[in-house]
């Protein structure tokens, strides 16, 4: 084919693919090494789930459904990780296990471990296994384990052994974790990190019985939305948004729409479901996997934007060359 | 013994269909009533296609996608079939790709079948049907491998797709190849519709093989999903009506509490689950008093001793 | 040392992977075939860890129980399956392939009573949440609802607004004239069929066009994620 | 279960089910044997049964009437009862069927891929090199994938999640499954952010009503995604429009709301009406495969 001459407009709406593709890659790669807090008014499925993990009582653990793996990592182990902060960050204790993947609980302990040392760093206690949390393992059957739970939480999580400071293996229901725990209805919130329906067998089996909380993948959270309305969610945070809207949250803080604007802490979210809820800033890491790819996910749809914008250029401008002539 | 938890308007509205498509089948059956289809531009694109790779001397390739074997399969089988029958007299090459083993294997005999009915079986080769990996993202590697390695002139995605179809497609495009796509995936849906060049929506996918045979039992089949469509239609018509003039003209005076009607105190506004197309759709649950039943109890089995809360792994448990 | 080969060997695969975005070449193809062959492994112990073992092979023979509990009974008649399986490999055999069809029948025959069994349960509920009230029974707009005892919350949820009229009737205008789109045998003539038809394909493509965008955040955000594996973790893991 | 004066179940430690085994398995193979003699004008009538009597159970379990408050241990009352017993027993039985079918069927893919690849290496065709690889990487997973299995399964007492108690097999298996295949899943995966970039770039043309309005819904739900696009219009309409009046009319102009909206306004109806059409195209096709009405094509 000859090409006759081409004009700057023809020459944008014929780029090659692999032009588009290397900018991708530059671009998405470059904004990662970038600091920036892009300012958000987060989302109040996001904030609903905050204000939950904010203001649990200390002294009941939170059970943690951890069913993601590295396929869905870089929506779910942002997820993941602010999960642990916050949590950690209030001294609140937790039970993790996996329902849907082999593969999920050793993807959890490697988050666990990584964040435990972030804490050392920062002149903290690490979390500890029995004392602060249990890590309860996989369990195959994800529709069985959620009836289980249901109709008795000790035998849904019988036999099941953490290994005790002093280096022996002991049940897990000695743990002062599990302490006053009877059944499901002791447990202030159950968490589910996910980026499959275990979420749905989660609803179906164990709604009403105990409070639950969604973090998924942002292919999920439209259809997730109508539960959180429904109140059968008590808070949702979808996709990178999500984290950065909870690490963002973490940062600065929330404050119920009854409480009055601390001029000190002005970017902190509203709560309209506690409306006096007022919760400070977290010590700690508070920005991290959520904000360095959230910058990158503008560059990305703003690469996006521009394509399609350059795309259709040259049929305006040939439109318009038509109607001259 | 009773329908609480489905409802009786449940079991009454699916018999209702059911029944619809079967005495459209049956009258179609004996030729009557009207034989009309709507234009499809997707499909009478299928020879284009084929005509296209056979003057580039290159292969077809076939998608089931990735879903287990049903009926979504099956149809795509079917269309292939229909594909396969036009490739076949041409002796334009063929690659289905197969992400199932069940799936594989009714691809593979039907094939071969539609080259034998041909009257050509000496063209068909066992390895152009083939199953190539039932992990997505294997699977996607390898077919992306395939269209690009054999330069496919004709693409055809129909069925069960997910996150793995614009790989499919991006590929195919990237060779210039003709592109006829359908998913009742309605999530993947918008992705084909942007990257293909031709796409059947909703349920055109299973308009498709009616479309294409016009064999009188699936042209009488449509006719009766077109009917349980106007049901539905009805349905949400009625709907609207009979709620809006509740919920403007009327108060409610009492609600169903565990099974229970209950009178109100003062009457209020009717909220949606107020209406009786809400009593319609969603039987109440059981009262307390007719929800326990006694019976007399047999023996337990061995099993069953002890805690029994671990139901055995068939019969008898809950 | 382990963590550090496990990491380069997953960014070298990356790599090539993402290589056939150029074109298909002789590194995308090595890795190609490495990832088609350890699938097929993979699916050939999964098979038996997670399907037949479980599903089948323990049922049948049974499981000992630990100490204390009576563990589970075997059934032996799940042995029948075994030749209803079997027969799908006639579908190579030229005289009895016929025979393939039988395992394939059964499979199929389940999913077809399966549509019929969750039909109603699956669409009645979205029916029902289809039919909107269109009249409206209160103000423009639903009001605030800060500081509202719980019944006066409730009442707010039972009132209708204008505004929500006004989506509700949209609502219901998109829902019918999409469903009428897809009428397949009836030959639409008059004006307002066609009308509704015509209207009913331009709604739905701003539903395909909303999934598109919202699918988007999804995609990119792992491919963020593939960049910080390669570009961030990969350079720190290497140095150290 | 105990219907028919037959022992249907035994004790694992039982030596007599070996036997009860053999039996159940020569009596099935030799069922096969039977059905391969069929005259062929029966053929359709046989799959068909089978067929139509795998579909049934769903078909009953819906619509019998369903027995109120079961309990595991109850005898049940009559007829209809003990149907509804009978069909609410076999469910953890049945569900699994369809799983364990395909599973048996998998030998065939496996066939296949071999056939492929051997085929390929045997006759040194083009890029045999590759088939070698593809079958030596599938050997090497398979060999391991069982040595980390059984190792597992005979020790039960070993804590193997716990990365101390590892042998060669656990680190060779985590390497080809964690290291190797789970990451080649994420590149596959992810490799779609470009592909959606460069359909995008190429395809979302105004050329059409129709591609203009999929188009503009598609960048206002994208630019929604952004956090810094949703802050100005919250900025421009809530805080400088409405002087920070949350509930002011000109607050449902921010692209949040306006995404909700179309979401909940148009992209909700349209698609449901979409999955009407689709639920009942596969009811009918069920239908049609329930009873064997299909001709031509598969059911040929």
């Amino acid at each position: 084919m000859s090409q006759p001459e081409r004009n700057w407009v023809e020459k944008l709406s014929g780029a090659k693919p692999t032009t588009l593709y290397m900018l991708l890659i530059v671009v998405s790669a470059i904004f990662l090494f970038i600091k920036y807090q892009i300012p958000v008014k987060p989302d109040p499925e996001s904030v609903d789930l905050y204000a939950r993990l904010a203001t649990l009582p200390k002294d009941r653990p939170v059970l943690v459904q951890s069913d993601w793996t590295n396929s869905s990592r870089g929506e779910s182990a942002g997820q993941f990780e602010a999960l642990m902060r916050i949590l950690m960050d209030n001294e609140i204790k937790f039970v993790i296990y996996s329902a849907a993947d082999p593969q999920a609980p050793q993807v959890a302990r490697n988050v666990i471990r990584f964040i435990n040392e972030e804490r050392k760093a920062e002149g903290k206690a690490p979390y500890k296994v029995w004392e602060n949390y249990l890590d309860c393992g996989y369990f195959p059957n994800a529709e069985g384990m959620g009836q289980a739970m249901k109709a008795n939480l000790r035998n849904a999580f019988s036999n099941k052994k953490n290994r005790k400071p002093d280096g022996t293996d002991a049940d897990i229901w000695e743990s002062p974790v599990l302490a006053g725990v009877k059944s499901i209805k002791d447990i202030p919130l159950l968490v589910n990190v996910t980026a499959s329906a275990t979420i749905d067998v989660l609803i179906e089996r164990l709604g009403g019985q105990v409070n639950l909380g969604l973090m998924c993948t942002g292919v999920m959270s439209p259809q997730m939305v109508p539960y959180y309305a429904s109140g059968q969610l008590k808070g949702l945070s979808g996709g990178l948004k999500g984290v950065y809207d909870l690490e963002w949250m973490m940062n600065y803080g929330i404050r119920g729409d009854q409480v009055p604007n601390d001029p000190s802490l002005p970017n902190r979210a509203v709560c309209k479901s506690n409306s006096t809820i007022d919760v400070k800033p977290l010590q700690g890491t508070t920005f991290s996997r959520g904000a360095s790819y959230y910058l990158s996910l503008h560059a990305a749809l703003t690469l996006m934007i521009l394509a399609v914008v350059a795309g259709n250029l040259s049929l305006i401008s040939a439109r318009i060359k038509a109607r001259k002539g | 013994m009773q329908y609480y938890d489905k409802g009786w308007f449940g079991v009454l509205a699916t018999v209702l269909v059911v029944g619809f498509i079967l005495v459209m089948i049956q009258r179609a059956k004996r030729h009557e009533g009207n034989l009309f289809i709507r234009r499809i531009a997707g499909l009478n694109a299928i020879d284009e296609a084929i005509g296209r790779a056979t003057e580039m001397g290159r292969p077809v390739v076939m998608v089931p996608g990735i879903g287990g074997l049903d009926a979504i399969a099956v149809q795509a089988i079917n269309i292939f079939a229909k594909v396969c029958q036009t490739a076949a007299r041409f002796a334009t090459p063929i690659k289905l790709c197969c992400a199932d083993p069940a799936v594989y294997a009714v691809a593979q005999e039907t094939i071969r079948d539609v080259y034998q009915r041909e009257g050509v079986i000496e063209r068909f080769e066992t390895d152009s049907v083939q199953f190539v990996s039932d992990r997505q993202f294997a699977f996607a590697a390898g077919v992306a491998g395939i269209i690009q390695r054999e330069k496919v002139a004709a693409a055809f995605f129909l069925g069960a797709f997910f996150a793995e179809s614009l790989i499919f497609a991006e590929s195919a495009n990237a060779m210039g190849a003709i592109q006829i796509a359908g998913s009742t995936q309605t999530t993947q849906t918008p992705f084909f519709v942007a990257a293909c060049d031709y796409v059947l929506i909703g349920d055109e996918y299973y308009a498709a093989s009616a479309y294409l045979t016009r064999e009188p039992i699936l042209i009488g089949s449509l006719l009766g999903q077109d009917y349980s469509k106007i049901f539905f239609a009805a349905l949400i018509t009625l709907g609207f009506i009979t709620v809006s003039c509740e919920r403007s003209f009327t108060k409610a005076t009492g609600e169903f509490k565990e099974g229970k009607w209950v009178a109100l105190e003062k009457e209020r506004t009717k909220g949606p689950g107020d209406t009786f197309m809400s009593m319609w759709f969603n039987p109440q649950s059981i009262p307390e008093a007719e929800s326990k039943v006694e019976r007399p109890q047999r023996e337990k089995n061995w099993w069953e001793e002890g805690g029994g809360d671990a139901a055995p792994a068939a019969g008898g448990g809950e | 040392m382990y963590e550090k080969i496990k990491l380069l060997i997953g960014a070298v695969a990356t790599i090539g992977l993402y290589s056939v975005l150029y074109r298909e070449n002789k590194f995308y193809r090595f890795v190609e075939h490495m990832f088609l062959g350890l699938a097929a492994g993979y699916t050939l112990v999964a098979v038996w860890k997670e399907t037949l073992k479980v599903q089948w092979w323990d049922r049948m023979v049974g499981t000992a129980g630990d100490a204390g509990s009576p563990g589970t009974p075997g059934f032996w008649a799940f042995m029948f399956l075994l030749p209803i399986g079997m027969m799908g490999y006639m579908v190579f055999n030229k005289k009895h392939n016929w025979m393939s069809r039988i395992p394939i029948g059964i499979i199929l025959g389940f999913w077809s009573g399966q549509q019929v069994q969750i039909f109603w349960s699956k669409w009645g509920g979205q029916l029902f949440n289809s039919m909107k009230p269109l009249i409206p029974t209160g103000g423009a707009f639903v009001p605030s609802t800060d500081g509202l005892t719980p019944e006066q919350m409730a009442e707010v949820g039972r009132t209708v607004y204008v505004s929500q009229a006004v989506n509700n009737i949209i609502f219901t205008v998109t829902i019918l004239s999409v469903l009428s789109y897809f009428f397949f045998s009836f030959e639409l003539k008059n004006k307002f069929m066609l009308g509704m038809n015509k209207t009913g394909r331009w709604l739905l493509m701003i539903g395909l066009g909303a999934i598109f965008g919202s699918t988007v955040m999804a995609r990119f955000a792992l491919e963020i994620d593939r960049m910080s594996f390669i570009f961030v973790e990969l350079v720190k893991a290497l140095r150290t | 279960m105990n219907l028919l004066a037959l022992q249907w179940s035994f004790r694992p430690e039982d030596s007599t089910k070996w036997t009860y085994l053999i039996v159940a398995a020569i009596i099935g193979f030799a069922f096969m044997f039977a059905l391969s003699r069929v005259p062929t004008r029966m053929r359709r009538v046989v799959v068909g049964t089978f067929t139509f009597l795998s579909g049934l159970f769903y078909v009953l379990l819906y619509i019998w009437p369903q027995p109120i408050d079961k309990k595991p241990l109850d005898i049940p009352q009559g007829p209809v009862e003990s149907v509804g017993f009978l069909l609410q027993d076999m469910v953890p039985v049945v569900k699994d069927f369809t799983s364990i079918l395909t599973a048996f069927l998998l030998g065939l893919g496996v066939y296949s891929l071999l056939r492929v690849h051997i085929g390929r290496v045997a006759r040194r065709q083009r890029d045999w090199q590759y088939s070698g690889l593809l079958l030596l990487c599938m050997a090497t997973m398979l060999t391991i994938g069982y040595w980390d299995f059984f190792m597992q399964s005979a020790n039960k007492a070993v804590d193997y999640s716990d990365r101390a108690n590892w042998t060669t097999a656990q680190y060779g298996f985590d390497l080809l499954f964690d290291g190797m295949l789970q990451q080649m899943d994420a590149a596959m995966f992810s490799i779609i952010a470009f592909f959606i970039l460069s359909a995008a770039y190429r395809a979302f043309r105004i050329r059409s009503i129709e591609a203009t309005i999929m188009l503009g819904t598609a960048l206002i739900l994208m630019l929604s995604l952004m956090g810094i696009a949703s802050y100005f219009t919250d900025w421009l309409f809530v805080q400088k429009l409405a002087g920070g009046n949350a509930n002011a009319f000109v607050g449902n102009f921010t692209l949040a709301e306006i995404s909700n909206w179309i979401k909940n306004n148009f992209q909700v109806p349209s698609l449901r009406a979409m999955e009407f059409g689709i639920g009942i195209g596969a009811l009918a096709m069920g239908l049609r495969i329930w009873l064997s009405l299909e001709r031509g094509g598969v059911s040929a």
